[in-house]
């Protein structure tokens, strides 16, 4: 770039891997490139979250990025930043209103239907006997716009099969494993004979193992008890269960490349001395499956991180 | 009470025959009542030379902002805490009723985002809801938000008072159930589209003050900075009001021996259980205008607003000005500077650039060394007296 | 003498409220999903109660004393992370990985100790921010990442010994244990009679700043080997472990029956607590209500436990009234 | 004989204002000293300083020749001192054995050795006559026993000083009586003891020598031979009283202020009856644990009633404590600490606690702060409270029989019809006994009833219009002025009862 430019870039939360991912991405890129990084961490707060992209703009910041808490809180950082002439980014979470800011959209329905499709459909494929087939989904945190896109994915996929599947057992982890696996170990006891399995975030599956391998429903496709499963995020872990055949798909967000498409956008507008640009740019994500995972592995963050040696640390 | 501090011996004393008066002013700064607001401008201008834009309009601007939300809750919880209760549910309190004010007043609504909830075609559709374009609307909203937490507030204070049921567990009961109960109602969903006059309410400036060029033709935004706003006002109504409830009213006293001593109190015919249900009922009001403020700043209604360590904020700011946790001592001006100092520390935590990797250990670290001078301070008063 | 029948069957009820409302809960539960009362679903019950549980058995030392403790979540994450690095970098093995990550809570309450019990800063302020720094603290040390634990640690927590499953296991011998400390040595005792009155306690000659102190790292010890159990279970610590489980922790306990006020409580306050909220959750994952009413169903039967609990209070308080003449 | 503890110009300032100036004073081995003086004149203050409790702020102490400046209750403990203090310092969470070892169990492999506890406390007990078992809750004692579990505690110790503040306040005679012979024998096994008590008869009959303290000064010791009480009064207050009680200045008038009928209330009370007129003061005597004070909480609506009317000037007193208040009743509870103030609150923030209504329209309106401060000054001149500034000195700082002041003025404050004193005089110094009394009277004066509860039974005589005698939730029977007589008002209390006829109406 012809200048050094300070980029504050404000996300809601560093508790999964995704979000560490991309916030790694973010800040390694930028800093290579010569610019300053100043992090703000909202820990899921929204308010919180525009105090501090408010702290930004007074410190004098020539672009900002933002991961928001979710789309509502987003419009509203948006036009503070916009106002006040800073141009602003949005990552990963969209705003409710798209005309306004840089924006990089995942639809989290949508690639959690995409996911939980190739599940159904896995399924029934290997369904014994013509029974309808008991789906569970380990539901987010509801005061979590994502949790509640991802299990809305869920619905509108199994919709698609209304004969072969009944209706959903749900389990609620508040995105906290101490919970997901007190609360999925008394759902799985209360219904032992559970078909397919989907998870709203990869970062669940080593409580998932936990439960399931006592109960011999730890296994890999094509094994004796493998029970068809699935998540979302695309992380190194799922991406090392999809490998050794454990899980069956997860469903992906282009994590670089929102990245990548987020970061160039705001260089370029700033560069350029824009301060209220405005762009929308799609990440169509897409599901990772026992399927297709050899052509398109290296599409998914996770894999990439897996194959430089992430997971052994 | 055992006399456990450091006596100041007679050689000490002899030390300093008649102690210069500048010294003496400054023991009196730092042994009275707004020692945390000392300390917060202490602490102010010891990093203004390292973040040189702490000092800068905009800067003062947004930590006054962050200010009065908090300190409005805050001066509940400032009540709830002098009669040796706690409120965990402000809070719940605070999403519940921001979304009844944004259910009621949204302009308009989409049914891709809340055809799921229970609210939709019974209080709000796509024409938004029934206060939406009705004059004196926002004002309807309101009270109705008000009304709300009110009863949720008093909820609270009857079974305290009249179950004998400890406030932790009573709260924290009415923290689970009114936040699911307001995520239920929207389906996880917030509410947008809120008209601008109730915007106003929470952004709104009054008077703003620009400092650069007269000469210059069009001022940027980002150089005009508020200065006196709605919140402000609403705000330092509201801490006024419960200063003088607190320390000018008959209502205030009975307060006051009822966290001293709830038996004698009951005995010298103190109405204990109206006073407690009263507390938890302002409680949860202040909540209310919290909400009121927080929401209209973010322009939505939403069930996840109080969530998280909102509320260790709270009860922290209000314990770090010096109200105790064990009733018979707090004061609405202690809470003020707890909330200023609270609210500077996190701003100051934004402006060091600190790696997300860092920042929750040196905000625990300020903390404690607050706390720290605030005993020193403590130990000196004792070691004056005797 | 109809009366006496009737006062013998209140004072049944008073003594024993709790546990007759916890026997209801699981009847209730027991109609709707019959595998509900199965031993396999009661032992998952309190295997899950123990994590919470554990740390609840140490946290009413805490309130105990009058004290508070919010730094245990934070422990909880802090503490099995440190043993996770001395079993990965430096091979200790699990039984190495237990005894670390309690040495390791044992440094954090010391840490609470200190600064309350020397410097005298008042306990909430004290864990409210080391519950900030603890966690920070583990931030810095894994870049917010989760950390991966050896296989074997799995192994561990997954067993069971004679049929009883691990965290079982240490729930009991932690259960057992505290109230042996607390009702047969003089610590124990101590610990009372300072909730009960500091400034007598002081008076009295009871050295209240190392009882204090032992009280702190107690808890964090106790908070730590839960958290240890717990992830021993699931083999991965994720960043946002143990957080907001404070409230949880010392709900567990009030619920149970100690006072935040200082002097009241068992160890068996933080057992019954733990495992009765445990039961509402999970009875309620059984009867598969929807998500979004469970924890408003769960906050009512918990209001409900604490308004019996009340109404026993103050029977119990009428029946202890001395009388001076024959009724 | 040799001197175990002497001090040497000692002094102790709070807050810049002296309680004990300057003190120089040899305790013998092996005496019995009696430490007598006003409340607040400093007593214990000073044995708060030997004790440990609170540190000195000038001047030293030497013990067995030794200097001593013990940093904490636990250093006078392991010297042999033991102290009874004055406010109980039992846990009542805890049993009484445990209260007994609280700072040293016995323990056996890091257990508490139960077994060898309770022989111990059931030996202690034993010795004081009091038979409950070790392993009872102190919670459940009534007030006179938990004194007593005190006295075993300092009997364990096996000290070689006791001191004993005020140990028979809340003591029946026969425990009194208990104590007492106890005190001789611990004597006779060369113990030192230091006694402070305000029932100078019983000083003197214990002590070998008296020290007399007035302002935090020695003014006078010497032989308790050389004692009388009236020259122990004088030396105490710096002048002659002269008497033990004011003269009634007025009689009772004819008109029925206050009546109970028939109150019943299972276990407790039993159909109790009587009356009290405008201007009469009615002495209710009984043993501890007869139920006087149950029957006076329950008159002012703090305990149930199950049957039987009460009315106050023709008017039925029903409702709760706060209407009861509005209708003119007041209470002043035998238990201070626990019930009657606001222990961390200023003095006038107490005093102000009953009439706080008066001071604002409604609760939400302003307080009138400059008619509440006079009438507080007024409250602290007119009932002669010793305190600093009222507004900022915390109750807790008050002498005993000050803080027993401080919960009478706060009733005097809204001019009550009928006053109920449940022992308004324990712990209280003569003088401040004399100004009780002296009130009692003004107010009967002023035509208001005054139920007067008491266990020293010749302060009822001295004062009262007529007395009550209840026994084991009953009354027994009553007496006017003229038919008093100690032996009977005791047989009554001990359960003899009354042909009706004698009783008055
Ligand atoms: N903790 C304290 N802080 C301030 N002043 C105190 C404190 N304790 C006692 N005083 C003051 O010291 C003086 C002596 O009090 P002390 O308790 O020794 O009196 P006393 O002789 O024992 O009286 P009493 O017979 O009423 O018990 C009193 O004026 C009292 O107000
Ligand atoms: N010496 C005692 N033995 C047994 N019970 C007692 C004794 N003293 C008090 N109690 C009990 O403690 C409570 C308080 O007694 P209460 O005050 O009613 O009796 P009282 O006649 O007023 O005697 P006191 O002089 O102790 O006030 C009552 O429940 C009473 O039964
Ligand atoms: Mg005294
Ligand atoms: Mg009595």
């Amino acid at each position: 770039p012809a200048s050094a430019a300070t980029i504050c870039f404000a996300f809601q939360d560093l508790e999964t891997e995704f979000w560490v991912a991309g916030h790694t991405a973010i800040t390694r890129t930028l800093e290579e490139a010569g610019h300053t990084v100043i992090e703000r961490n909202a820990n899921e707060d929204a308010n919180r979250q525009l105090e501090q992209v408010r702290d930004c703009i007074a410190q004098g910041v020539d672009g900002i990025i933002i991961i928001p808490q979710d789309g509502e809180s987003a419009v509203t950082i948006v036009n503070e930043a916009q106002d006040n002439d800073v141009p602003i980014a949005v990552f990963n979470r969209p705003p409710s209103d798209l005309s306004k800011g840089i924006v990089v959209v995942a639809d989290n329905a949508s690639i959690a239907s995409q996911a939980v499709d190739f599940l159904a459909k896995e399924a029934i494929a290997s369904r014994d006997g013509d029974g309808k087939l008991t789906p569970m989904i380990i539901v987010g945190d509801l005061g979590d716009p994502n949790a509640v896109g991802r299990k809305d994915g869920f619905y509108a996929a199994l919709e698609n099969y209304p004969d072969d599947f009944n209706t959903p057992i749900e389990v609620a982890s508040d995105w906290d494993a101490a919970t997901a696996l007190a609360n999925l170990e008394a759902a799985v006891t209360a219904n032992p004979d559970i078909d397919l399995l989907f998870t709203s975030s990869d970062f669940l599956f080593p409580t998932i193992r936990s439960v399931f391998e006592p109960r011999g429903m730890w296994a890999k496709r094509g094994e004796e008890g493998h029970v068809v499963m699935g998540g979302l995020d695309g992380d190194a872990t799922a991406c090392q269960l999809l490998k050794d055949g454990y899980i069956d798909s997860t469903g992906v967000q282009d994590l670089y490349f929102e990245a990548e498409a987020a970061l160039s956008a705001i260089l370029a507008a700033i560069e350029a001395g824009e301060a209220q640009p405005n762009e929308v740019i799609e990440d169509p994500g897409f599901a990772l499956t026992s399927a297709n995972l050899a052509e398109r592995e290296m599409d998914m963050w996770g894999c990439v991180l897996l194959s430089e040696g992430f997971l052994d640390q | 009470m055992t006399d456990s501090g450091p006596r100041a011996t007679v050689s000490g004393r002899d030390e300093f025959p008649a102690a210069p008066s500048v010294r003496q002013r400054a023991m009196r700064l730092f042994l009275s009542d707004y020692f945390v607001l000392y300390l917060s401008l202490a602490y102010f201008l010891v990093l203004v030379p390292f973040l040189p834009t702490l000092s800068n309009p905009a800067n003062l601007a947004n930590i006054l902002s962050n200010m009065w939300p908090l300190l409005v809750v805050a001066v509940g919880q400032t009540f709830v805490l002098t009669i040796a209760g706690i409120d965990l549910s402000q809070g719940s309190v605070v999403g519940f009723t921001s979304v009844i004010g944004a259910m009621l007043l949204a302009t308009s609504a989409s049914p891709d985002v809340l055809s799921n909830a229970p609210i939709w075609g019974l209080i709000i559709d796509e024409a938004g809801g029934p206060l939406a374009n009705v004059p004196g609307g926002v004002l309807v909203a309101i009270v109705a938000m008000v009304a709300a937490g009110a009863m949720i507030g008093a909820a609270n204070g009857l079974a305290i008072a009249h179950f004998r049921m400890p406030p932790f567990m009573v709260t924290l009961v009415t923290m689970i159930v009114i936040s699911a109960f307001a995520i239920f109602l929207t389906q996880s969903e917030n509410i947008r589209n809120l008209p601008e006059s109730y915007i106003q309410l929470g952004k709104g400036d009054i008077v703003s003050v620009y400092f650069g060029e007269q000469a210059e033709s069009r001022i940027p935004r980002r150089q005009i900075h508020s200065f006196i706003t709605y919140p402000m006002l609403i705000a330092v109504s509201v801490a006024i009001l419960a200063h003088v409830l607190l320390n000018s009213t008959v209502f205030g006293r009975q307060v006051f021996a009822i966290g001293t001593n709830r038996r004698a109190a009951e005995i010298s015919g103190i109405p204990v259980r109206r006073v407690i249900v009263l507390v938890f009922t302002i409680s949860a009001i202040c909540a209310t205008i919290g909400a009121l403020l927080y929401s209209t700043r973010l322009e939505a209604g939403r069930p996840t607003l109080g969530d998280g360590n909102f509320l260790l904020d709270v009860i922290g700011a209000t314990v770090i000005g010096g109200t105790s946790l064990f009733g018979g001592k707090g004061k609405i001006i202690w809470t003020v500077f707890g909330v200023f100092f609270f609210v500077l520390l996190s701003n100051t935590l934004n402006l060091m650039n600190l790696s997300s990797f860092h920042i929750d250990m040196v905000k625990g670290a300020v903390i404690v060394a607050a706390a720290l001078l605030d005993v020193l301070r403590t130990r000196l008063i004792r070691g004056e007296a005797s | 003498m109809n009366g006496s029948a009737r006062d013998r069957a209140t004072a049944v009820l008073a003594r024993h409220g709790t546990l007759l409302l916890f026997l209801l809960i699981i009847f209730v539960f027991g109609t709707q999903v019959p595998a509900f009362i199965g031993p396999e679903n009661l032992g998952n019950i309190i295997k899950q109660a123990s994590f919470i549980g554990i740390a609840a058995v140490g946290m009413v030392f805490v309130l105990l004393t009058a004290g508070i403790d919010l730094s245990v979540g934070s422990v909880m994450y802090l503490g099995p992370l440190i043993a996770g690095f001395a079993m990965r970098d430096y091979g200790v093995g699990v039984a190495g990985g237990l005894v670390v990550a309690v040495a390791a809570g044992a440094v954090m309450g010391s840490i609470n100790a200190f600064l309350i019990v020397v410097l005298k800063v008042v306990p909430f302020i004290v864990t409210l921010s080391t519950l900030f720094f603890f966690r920070g603290f583990g931030a810095y040390l894994t870049s917010s990442r989760q950390f991966d634990f050896p296989e074997e640690i799995r192994t561990f927590g997954l067993s069971s010994v004679l049929g009883v499953p691990t965290p079982i296991l240490f729930f009991a011998v932690v259960a057992l244990g505290a109230h042996v400390v607390l009702s047969r040595t003089a610590f124990g005792r101590q610990v009372y009679a300072i909730g009960n009155d500091e400034a007598a306690a002081a008076k009295a000659g009871i050295r209240v700043g190392r009882v204090k102190a032992g009280v702190y790292v107690t808890c964090s010890s106790l908070a730590a080997l839960a958290g240890f159990v717990l992830i021993a279970q699931i083999g991965r610590l994720d960043t946002g472990f143990g957080e907001g489980r404070e409230f949880d922790v010392i709900a567990a306990a009030v619920l149970g029956g100690a006072s935040l006020f200082g002097g009241v409580g068992t160890a068996f306050s933080a057992v019954i607590g733990a495992t009765m909220i445990q039961a509402v959750k999970i009875g309620l994952v059984f009867t598969g209500i929807n998500l979004y009413l469970q924890p408003m169903l769960q906050g009512l039967i918990i209001f409900a436990a604490v308004f019996l609990d009340s109404l026993r209070a103050s029977r119990l308080e009428m029946l202890r009234r001395r009388f001076i003449r024959p009724r | 004989m040799t001197t175990l503890l002497s001090f040497q110009d000692l002094r102790k300032e709070y807050f810049g204002v002296p309680a004990v100036r300057d003190l120089t004073l040899d305790i013998r081995a092996g005496d019995v000293v009696g430490v007598i003086g006003e409340n607040g004149a400093g007593k214990s203050t000073l044995m708060n300083m030997v004790g440990g409790v609170v540190q000195p702020t000038d001047g030293e102490m030497r013990w067995q020749g030794e200097p001593y400046r013990p940093r904490s209750p636990g250093d006078a403990t392991a010297r042999g001192i033991a102290f009874i203090h004055q406010e109980l310092n039992l846990f009542t969470n805890l049993t009484i054995a445990e209260n007994i070892f609280v700072d040293q169990f016995p323990s056996r492999f890091g257990m508490i050795d139960r077994p060898a506890m309770r022989q111990r406390t059931a030996d202690l007990l034993q010795q004081l006559a009091l038979d409950v078992s070790p392993d009872t809750d102190v919670d459940s004692l009534a007030p006179g026993e938990r004194q007593l579990v005190e006295i075993a505690k300092a009997l364990h110790r096996d000290a070689e000083l006791i001191i004993f503040d005020e140990p028979t306040t809340s003591l029946t005679p026969r425990e009194t009586a208990r104590l007492f012979e106890t005190i001789e024998r611990l004597k006779a096994d060369g113990k030192t003891i230091l006694y402070i008590s305000h029932i100078l008869g019983d000083v003197k009959r214990l002590s070998d020598a008296i020290v007399v303290l007035r302002d935090g000064e020695l003014v006078e010791q010497g032989a308790a031979a050389d004692f009388d009480v009236p020259a122990m009064i004088t030396a105490m207050i710096g002048r002659a009283l002269g008497g033990l009680y004011p003269e009634r200045t007025s009689e009772p008038r004819d008109d029925v202020l206050f009546s109970a009928r028939g109150l019943t209330q299972p276990g407790i009370l039993e159909d109790v009856s009587f009356d009290i007129r405008a201007g009469e003061i009615l002495g209710l005597f009984g043993l501890m644990g007869s139920g006087r004070s149950e029957m006076a909480r329950i008159v002012f609506g703090l305990d149930p009633l199950e049957r039987g009317t009460l009315a106050l000037q023709g008017r039925p007193l029903t409702g709760g404590v706060r209407q009861r208040i509005a209708s003119g009743l007041a209470f002043v509870t035998e238990d201070r600490r626990a019930e009657g103030l606001l222990m961390d609150a200023a003095i006038a923030d107490n005093l102000s606690l009953v009439a706080i209504e008066e001071f604002g329209r409604t609760p939400l309106a302003f307080l009138d702060k400059t008619r509440l401060a006079r009438r507080t000054g007024q409250m602290q001149a007119d009932m002669l409270i010793k305190a600093g500034d009222i507004r900022t000195q915390p109750a807790r700082a008050l002498s005993g029989g000050n803080q027993q002041k401080v919960v009478i003025g706060k009733w005097l404050m809204r001019h009550p019809a009928l006053f109920i004193l449940d022992e308004p005089t324990r712990g209280v110094d003569v003088g401040a006994k004399f100004e009780i009394y002296a009130l009692a009277d003004r107010l009967a004066a002023a035509g208001s009833g005054v139920l007067f509860i008491s266990s020293e039974l010749e302060e009822l005589t001295g004062m009262c219009d007529r007395i009550m005698v209840m026994n084991r939730g009953e009354v027994m029977g009553g007496f006017d002025r003229a038919a008093f007589s100690d032996r009977d008002i005791l047989a009554m209390a001990f359960g003899k009862r009354v042909p009706a006829d004698e009783v008055a109406a």
